[in-house]
């Protein structure tokens, strides 16, 4: 191994800083073996100058000591070596005044950030793949409705081989129980044909495409690239495949009428939700309809929207379903073209986008009423009464009706909660007989598993809220706690078909992705393109399992032998079992307790009586790490004391790191993280939520250390906190002057 | 520029916003080679100059920030920024891109160091912050900026100003000779994201938005939370610069509007809800809001943000199109006349501040694409056999929220690389 | 008239709005009021209306034959066209007013003594007489529309505008010998009767439709 | 500049000792000085305006503003339609639409003209309102090359009301703040009444006979809002406005206890003293409240 160390002059280093020391410092404490200074070290002379030391001097250690590791990417980019930064120019010059009396403290600001980055070169390794899997272009698909068939077709058409699994005889789901649907596409037109029969006819047709009907999935094991699924037919014969993604659209299901008896659910036969509505309309093919309780054809019918949706009533569904008023004008449409009357009671009409409100336009044209009503009543007595407050008029009022239609809402069809079942094992576990009671009771009302995950973190992929299977970012909708697993459909999120459509083709090529990736061993997003991955010493580890337990991704099982299993291909590289390993077992090539415990400790402390404390800043690189940056660009200052670490997420936290600090002599550790709890913003799902909940822990060491606990803090932060930021630290700066210095410098 | 590469096994994404760099780097990390170009000097779009998302009240640049790490880290793009798109000819799997490069007077020697803006004098209006600030004419556009490069405005091309920000660079990073320069590219697949731009609020005349201070646009509105922005981030009236306690939101502003934009711009409902928990943030109980709305389109999961905001005592919601906005002359508020449809009652409410919750216009240019691509009578590209490979993303496809953009932008780049496949199996 | 009342309240029974569409002038557009209310805020008369527009064409949805026929509100339209300017939906609301107006009157629906359907009748009278208005018969005609005390009060309290108008030679008190009209009167009406012919056969068609 | 001509539709108010006489006088008088000719369509007849409705129905209102273009097109053959009047404008320019987009109504009338031997023609003439021929055909420039008295130190809201401005209106005017009048007051040398917010507000129309009180009351503030502004008169396009919110000003200061006296003048009015004309050409003895001012100005 041999260290490299570059120092720029540049953006006003050499007018403000010592370059000559800090080469020094590079060679004397960093243990650099070349050292060299650069009035630009990012012009293409400064990096061919680095690049001819790893070329000819086998350098393979390179620390930039210039500008943040977030600056310069472009130009400080060389292949086969590790390379860290010393940044000294946001993190030091740039948050620092340019006085005389701080000369002094930002030098050794600077002199300190040279030993951290050497100390971290030095115990970095240069990551490879573990080649755990091979490229396997192979995906399955669960489900064979409109998002499913999609999918499959569109990897498909890819150049990707699909196993198409379906529950129940046939392939169609919903979309082959309509009538027409809604158009796709904008202008003034009415209902268009689902074209079903295409879409089914173009599945069998691929040859890529191997359907499998009255089919279930078994069980799944494995990991992206190597996904091991027995697949189970009704008559119970069993096949397995091997694929390398995964994609669930396993659909909805109508929302109970049953459950509406104020709406006349279930009390008359002639008060359908809109799936029953459709195969009335597909009965009478373009006819007048004719009503389920005498055949008689209906005249006129009133459509309810947001029935037992959008509401806080027990038992009903809090949310909007999206298609719903779309589809009512359709169906509205069914009526008026056979000649009939239809009028359509809402609360907020949602049509949105332009083909959403065309097709409310065109619903108006074709003379379908729509009336802003609340619907307190149906009167089912041999006629139907609709009984409404018409909140335009303000008045109370009925219609009367030959058929009523519900617009209930979407149930999705996900398996049960993973990490209620994990809560169940705790709480068994603990013994907390009233708890498993609650729990065994909602996992007995919970659908039968979809994936079977034979997963240490439960059957089936986690639900966000309500019982769907989405994801928590708005800027990534096809984030997964599964990785190589990805939803689509109402499964995901309530949506229309053409919605569906979407989510399936997208869906299609996250799973494509999935496979690459894990041929090649790279991480998915958000650290792409990471070949880092945990390993373990077998020798030390106590088989605590706290690290296949706290794994937001669920990501590591246990070998008969209870030890860990990482798979690195579900592996997100996030580094919260590194951060949980109580024994520090587990760490990553370029990433683990020593790359940075040896940081810290290569600090220089000074004694007690200087006057100088030490502050280490633990910050989560996502958030915390950029609003440091824009601090320096904003000329925020920033204490001189404060020594910031990067780190890939709090969740990757080891206490040591703050034990050794303490013990070191440092006066004071912050850790900042991204939000937590239910709204987290922490890329990790529950990275910062573990750290919290770890540094909540960490009080007994201070007192043992018999230190003031306010020595250590923990913050939850966002990106935006530019100024914010800079004030935590300095406000730690203050607190250590009024409980003064740590006695533990030596 | 030469050294752009590009060959029918290439994805072109037109537009750097959250759809085009989406849909850029989903297709590079499925191993494919992607061009990005952007119109502007930096990436990040539209979603840069928001606060806050709804209805996580999360922060756009959190986002951007992986998206960056994500696009930095692959070397399967190539980033143009500066770059429009003049024409696109040719069909599936062979397309011919003409591509305008626009000066920025600074190369890749920039460290971003800002001492060429300390030594400009000229400023001109910010076009980050809505012209409600004055930027440099030599300037970095955001601290989020990438490339993290400063621009020098052409306008100062020529004035002594130019060589000041010239001299004052130590590492030759500004070049005031750089010429405007044209490439052509041959890519096999183009997927497009140009994005929306806020409907010209001067248009809708009943709200006087071009003759009363203190009607603004959601959009401005966003720009007033960013500390670093027009207003060190405080909400304040744009007239005297005090606090606004009653705050109007009036939606379908510009959409939904025959004289205006037809369409449904989906996002407005969501984003005045959000901004009347912004007013909350900053003036706690003392902040009123009232929503003018004809129907809440908080669509699916999300209702349940607008069901939040409708428990909370200090916001109302009027079922009403406001018919037109008067000024109280001796106070700068802002009289609203309008009927409340809900059982028919006549108002004129003064309200401080009324913001416009102005709508999308699609970006999509005349004359560009090839001659037959369905463009829709609201400007959006169809999702048609006839487009050949050219695949509308993003709101350059419909009026989408960012979830729906990245979603949509995501399917766009399959059906890109589904192109480009087929064009790899046929050259082996 | 009431006759012709009767003879579509049957044949429209189930269907007000039908009725609407296919007899009032601009009557299909009813259906496409989004219920923004942007025409009742923009109307100067707003506040008089015992039913503005929007309302109005709620109502006309909810059946309200009577109601809306009878009522006064649409006989408050200045014609400033403030609606159609502003309404997003594009319907042309000054229009289907007049139109509501004219085909209430058809009916014999308007309420009593509405004055702004005397006015527009006399007017219509006045100006179809000769092919054009007689400014001071006109006049005088509407202020007598109410009785003559009325009438005399009203000319009275309409002296000095008056005088005004004669002293500033606006006005000539000798056209109430005859005064300003077309060469060919006869042709006029004859015109004007063909037009209602055309106008009552449509109608009639629906009638039997 | 070569002369103009137009096909002029003056309407029933215009006539000689008519509510709006001055209006033509004055009119007559600027299209001399800016050498425009009107020819006067035969035999024209009136347009129902916006209250016929209720006695003629849609065809027989659409049917007389067909007789006025059917005799424009055979007697003013190839010439715009001009009219001073806006109820006469946009009833005629609502009828060419009419007749142009709905066959039926097409058909209906020229089988009423029938009965008199006439026909609407294809192509039938543009119709506008005079404003339209000043600003499009002749140009604010032109009309100030002609001023020859400035009207210096006056100040004037310019009242453009409802039926010049909407559903119409000026080409590349706002419905809500047209500033067109206000152009014209420029260009004469007077000082426009800047954020005049009752610009475009109602006057009531036709409604002053029949709903007076109601009407009044909107008068009463498109007067207020000009004295706030300023003004020492109001100028108009529109004669139902002119006269509405002259001549009850007498019974608003009776209703309201106002002291309102201010004069409503048309822009031709205007015109004609800028140009240098006599107080008789400007029709000035037109108004029933005088308009010291110009009068002083016209002397």
């Amino acid at each position: 191994m041999k260290i490299g160390a570059y120092v720029c002059k540049g953006c006003g280093i050499e007018e403000r800083l010592d370059t000559v020391q800090l080469a020094s410092v590079a060679k004397r404490d960093g243990k650099a073996a070349i050292a060299k200074e650069h009035e630009f070290l990012c012009n293409a002379d400064g990096v061919a100058m680095i690049q001819n030391d790893i070329d000819n001097e086998g350098v393979n250690r390179v620390v930039i000591v210039g500008c943040s590791r977030r600056a310069k990417t472009e130009a400080f980019s060389f292949e086969g070596v590790a390379i860290t930064r010393a940044n000294i120019r946001e993190g030091v010059i740039w948050v620092r005044p340019d006085t005389d009396e701080a000369q002094e403290t930002t030098q050794e600001m600077a002199d300190d950030y040279v030993r951290m980055g050497c100390a971290e070169a030095k115990h970095m390794k240069i990551p490879d793949a573990s080649g755990e899997q091979s490229l396997n272009r192979h995906i399955l698909v669960v489900g064979g409705g409109v998002a499913g068939m999609t999918a499959a077709i569109e990897a498909a058409k890819a150049g990707y081989k699909v196993d198409l699994v379906e529950k129940s005889g046939q392939l169609g789901g919903v979309l082959g129980q309509l009538y027409k649907r809604v158009p796709a596409k904008n202008g003034l037109q009415g209902p268009v044909d689902t074209n079903v029969e295409q879409l089914v006819h173009t599945v069998e047709a691929l040859s890529d495409i191997t359907v499998h009907l009255n089919t279930t999935v078994a069980k799944t094991e494995g990991a992206p690239g190597r996904f091991a699924v027995e697949l189970a037919t009704e008559s119970g014969s069993t096949s397995e495949v091997t694929v390398g993604a995964i994609i669930q659209a396993t659909g909805f299901t109508p929302y109970d009428i049953n459950k509406l008896p104020e709406l006349g659910g279930g009390k008359s036969p002639d008060v359908v939700d809109q799936l029953a509505f459709e195969a009335l309309a597909k009965g009478a093919a373009g006819g007048a309809i004719k009503r389920p309780s005498d055949g008689k054809e209906v005249k006129n019918v009133v459509f309810i929207q947001c029935a037992g949706q959008r509401s806080d009533q027990k038992g009903h569904l809090p949310y909007c379903s999206g298609h719903c008023c779309t589809t009512s004008i359709k169906q509205a449409m069914y009526v008026k073209e056979a000649g009939g009357d239809a009028t359509v009671l809402f609360d907020d009409l949602r049509t949105p986008g332009a083909v959403g409100e065309d097709f409310y336009r065109a619903g108006q044209e074709r003379g379908v009423t729509f009336s802003k009503g609340k619907v307190s009543e149906v009167q089912a007595n041999g006629s139907l009464k609709v009984n409404f407050t018409d909140l335009i008029l303000g008045e109370e009022t009925a219609a009367e009706a030959d058929m009523v239609v519900l617009a209930t809402g979407m149930v999705p069809n996900s398996g049960p909660d993973p990490y209620a079942q994990l809560e169940l094992e705790q709480a068994k576990a603990d013994g907390n007989t009233d708890r498993v009671a609650t729990l065994e009771a909602s996992l007995a009302d919970a659908p039968a598993s979809i994936l079977n995950l034979d997963y240490r973190q439960g059957t089936d992929v986690p639900h966000l809220k309500h019982g769907f299977t989405d994801s928590h970012f708005i800027c990534f909708p096809y984030e997964t706690r599964r990785t190589g697993i990805y939803t689509a459909g109402p499964v995901r999120r309530p949506m229309d078909i053409g919605q569906a459509t979407e989510d399936a083709v997208g869906a299609a090529l996250k799973a494509i992705q999935a496979c690459e990736n894990a041929a090649l061993g790279q991480a998915a997003h958000p650290r792409s393109g990471d070949l880092s991955f945990p390993k373990f010493r077998k020798e030390g580890c106590t088989q605590c399992k706290r690290c296949t337990v706290e794994c937001p991704f669920g990501a590591i099982n246990e070998d008969e032998q209870r030890y860990p299993q990482f798979n690195e291909s579900r592996c997100r590289r996030c580094g919260t079992c590194m951060g949980a390993c109580p024994v520090r077992v587990i760490s990553f090539d370029n990433y683990s307790v020593d790359t940075v415990g040896q940081q810290l400790k290569a600090v220089d402390i000074p004694d007690e009586f200087s006057e100088k404390p030490r502050l280490l800043i633990l910050a989560c690189e996502n958030d915390a790490y950029p609003a440091l940056d824009m601090a320096g660009m904003t000329h925020q200052e920033i204490s001189a004391f404060a020594r910031i670490i990067p780190v890939r997420c709090l969740g990757s936290v080891n206490t040591i790191w703050v034990t050794d600090a303490l013990n070191s002599g440092y006066d004071g550790v912050v850790l900042m993280g991204c939000q937590k709890g239910d709204n987290y913003q922490c890329h990790f799902v529950k990275g910062s939520e573990m750290a919290h909940y770890r540094m909540s822990k960490i009080d007994d060491t201070l007192s043992q250390l018999n230190l003031e606990k306010e020595r250590v803090q923990t913050f939850e932060v966002s990106i935006t906190d530019i100024q914010r930021i800079p004030k935590i630290i300095n406000d730690m700066e203050t607190l250590i002057g009024e409980i003064g210095m740590s006695p533990f410098k030596f | 520029m030469s050294d752009v590469i590009a060959t029918n096994q290439t994805i072109l994404v037109v537009g750097g916003g959250i759809s085009g760099l989406t849909a850029a780097i989903e297709a590079a990390e499925c191993g494919k080679q992607v061009i990005l170009v952007e119109k502007s000097p930096t990436v990040g779009g539209r979603v840069g100059q928001l606060y806050k998302y709804f209805p996580k009240l999360c922060f756009p640049t959190c986002g951007l920030e992986i998206q960056y790490r994500r696009l930095k880290a692959n070397k399967n793009i190539r980033l143009l920024t500066m770059a429009e798109v003049t024409s696109v000819t040719g069909e599936s799997g062979n397309y011919n891109v003409d591509i305008k490069l626009s000066p920025r007077y600074v190369n890749e020697n920039c460290t971003a160091c800002g001492a060429c803006a300390e030594a400009v004098e000229a400023e001109f209006d910010d076009e980050h912050n809505y012209g409600m600030k004055k930027r440099k004419g030599a300037y970095l556009v955001s601290h989020m900026a990438y490339p993290q490069r400063y621009v020098i405005d052409p306008r100062i091309i020529g004035t002594p100003d130019a060589d000041k920000a010239r001299e004052a660079c130590k590492v030759g990073a500004v070049d005031t000779e750089m010429q405007e320069q044209n490439l052509k590219l041959q890519v096999g697949a183009v997927v497009w994201a140009t994005g929306w731009t806020p409907y010209d609020a001067a248009k809708i005349q009943p709200y006087g938005y071009d003759r009363f201070d203190n009607v603004i646009t959601n959009v401005e509105f966003e720009r007033m939370l960013d500390p670093f922005g027009p207003t060190g981030g405080r909400v304040v009236r744009p007239s005297d610069g005090q606090a606004p306690k009653n705050v109007a939101f009036i939606q379908c502003a510009g959409s939904r509007d025959h004289n205006h934009l037809k369409h449904c711009s989906r996002i407005c409902c969501m984003a005045s809800l959000k901004q009347t928990t912004y007013l909350r943030e900053q003036f706690g109980d003392e902040a009123k809001s009232t929503v003018y709305y004809i129907d809440i389109r908080a669509i699916d999961r999300i209702d349940d943000f607008h069901q939040k905001v409708k428990q909370d005592p200090n916001v109302t919601f009027v079922k009403s199109k406001v018919a037109n906005i008067v000024e109280n002359k001796a106070n700068g508020n802002l009289v609203l006349n309008g009927v409340d449809t809900e059982g028919y009652n006549r108002y004129a409410n003064e309200h401080d501040l009324v913001v416009l919750a102005v709508g999308m216009e699609s970006n999509v240019p005349a004359g560009v694409l090839p001659e037959g691509t369905v463009i829709n009578e609201h400007n959006f590209i169809e999702l048609d056999e006839a487009n050949g490979a050219i695949f509308g993303a993003g709101c350059s496809s419909d009026a989408l929220d960012v979830n729906r953009a990245a979603q949509n932008a995501t399917a766009s780049a399959l059906r890109a690389i589904q192109v480009v496949n087929r064009v790899a199996g046929l050259e082996g | 008239m009431s006759n012709l009342n009767q003879t579509m309240l049957e044949k429209y029974r189930s269907n007000f709005l039908k009725e609407v569409e296919a007899n009032v002038e601009e009557g299909e557009w009813v259906k496409m009021c989004m219920q923004c209310g942007v025409c009742s805020g923009s109307c100067p008369m707003g506040p008089h209306w015992a039913h503005p527009p929007q309302e109005i064409f709620m109502m006309i949805r909810a059946g309200k034959r009577e109601e809306v026929l009878s009522s006064d509100s649409m006989w408050m339209c200045t014609s400033c066209y403030n609606c159609i300017a502003r309404c997003p939906r594009g319907l042309p609301i000054t229009h289907i007013m007049h139109g509501l107006a004219t085909y209430a009157k058809r009916l014999g629906l308007v309420p009593q003594e509405q004055p702004t359907a005397k006015f527009a009748q006399r007017f219509w009278d006045n100006l179809s007489k000769t092919g054009r208005v007689n400014e001071l018969k006109l006049g005088l005609s509407l202020y007598f529309m109410n009785g003559f005390g009325e009438g005399i009060k009203t000319a009275l309290k309409m002296k000095d505008v008056g005088m005004g108008m004669v002293k500033t030679g606006r006005m000539n008190p000798m056209e109430i010998l005859g005064g300003h009209s077309c060469k060919d009167k006869a042709g006029i009406q004859k015109m004007l009767k063909k037009a209602f012919e055309i106008e009552e056969g449509k109608i009639a068609e629906n009638k039997m439709g | 500049m070569a002369k103009r001509e137009y096909s002029f539709y003056p309407g029933c108010s215009s006539q000689s000792k008519a509510s709006s006489a001055n209006y033509l006088k004055s009119t007559k008088t600027i299209c001399e000085e800016l050498d425009i000719q009107l020819n006067e369509i035969p035999d024209w007849n009136c347009c129902a305006a916006s209250i016929g409705y209720a006695g003629g129905g849609e065809l027989p209102r659409m049917t007389l503003s067909a007789r006025n273009i059917a005799l424009s097109q055979k007697h003013n053959a190839g010439q715009d339609i001009v009219a001073t009047c806006a109820a006469c404008w946009l009833a005629t320019r609502e009828t060419k639409e009419r007749l142009e987009h709905d066959a039926s109504i097409l058909d209906g009338a020229n089988q009423a003209l029938g009965e008199i031997g006439i026909k609407v023609e294809s192509d039938i003439p543009k119709t506008r309102h005079m404003v339209e021929v000043l600003i499009e055909d002749i140009g604010y420039e032109a009309i100030g090359s002609k001023v020859k008295r400035p009207l210096d130190g006056l100040k004037i809201a310019g009242y453009v009301g409802c039926q010049t401005n909407r559903p119409f209106g000026i080409d590349g005017e706002s419905f809500e703040n047209p500033r067109y009048l206000d152009k014209m007051v420029e260009t004469l040398g007077a000082t426009p009444v800047e954020k005049y917010d009752k610009k475009v507000s109602c006057c009531g129309g036709a409604l002053m006979f029949s709903e007076p009180e109601k009407s009044q009351a909107l008068v009463k503030d498109i007067i207020e809002a000009a004295y706030d502004g300023g003004a020492d008169m109001i100028v108009t396009p529109c004669p139902v406005c002119q006269m509405n919110v002259e001549v009850y000003q007498g019974h608003i200061n009776k209703t309201y206890g106002t002291k309102f006296n201010i004069p409503v003048v048309y822009y031709s009015t205007l015109m004609s003293v800028a140009f240098g004309r006599s107080a008789k050409e400007a029709a000035l003895e037109g108004q029933m409240i005088r308009a010291k001012k110009l009068e002083d100005l016209a002397k």
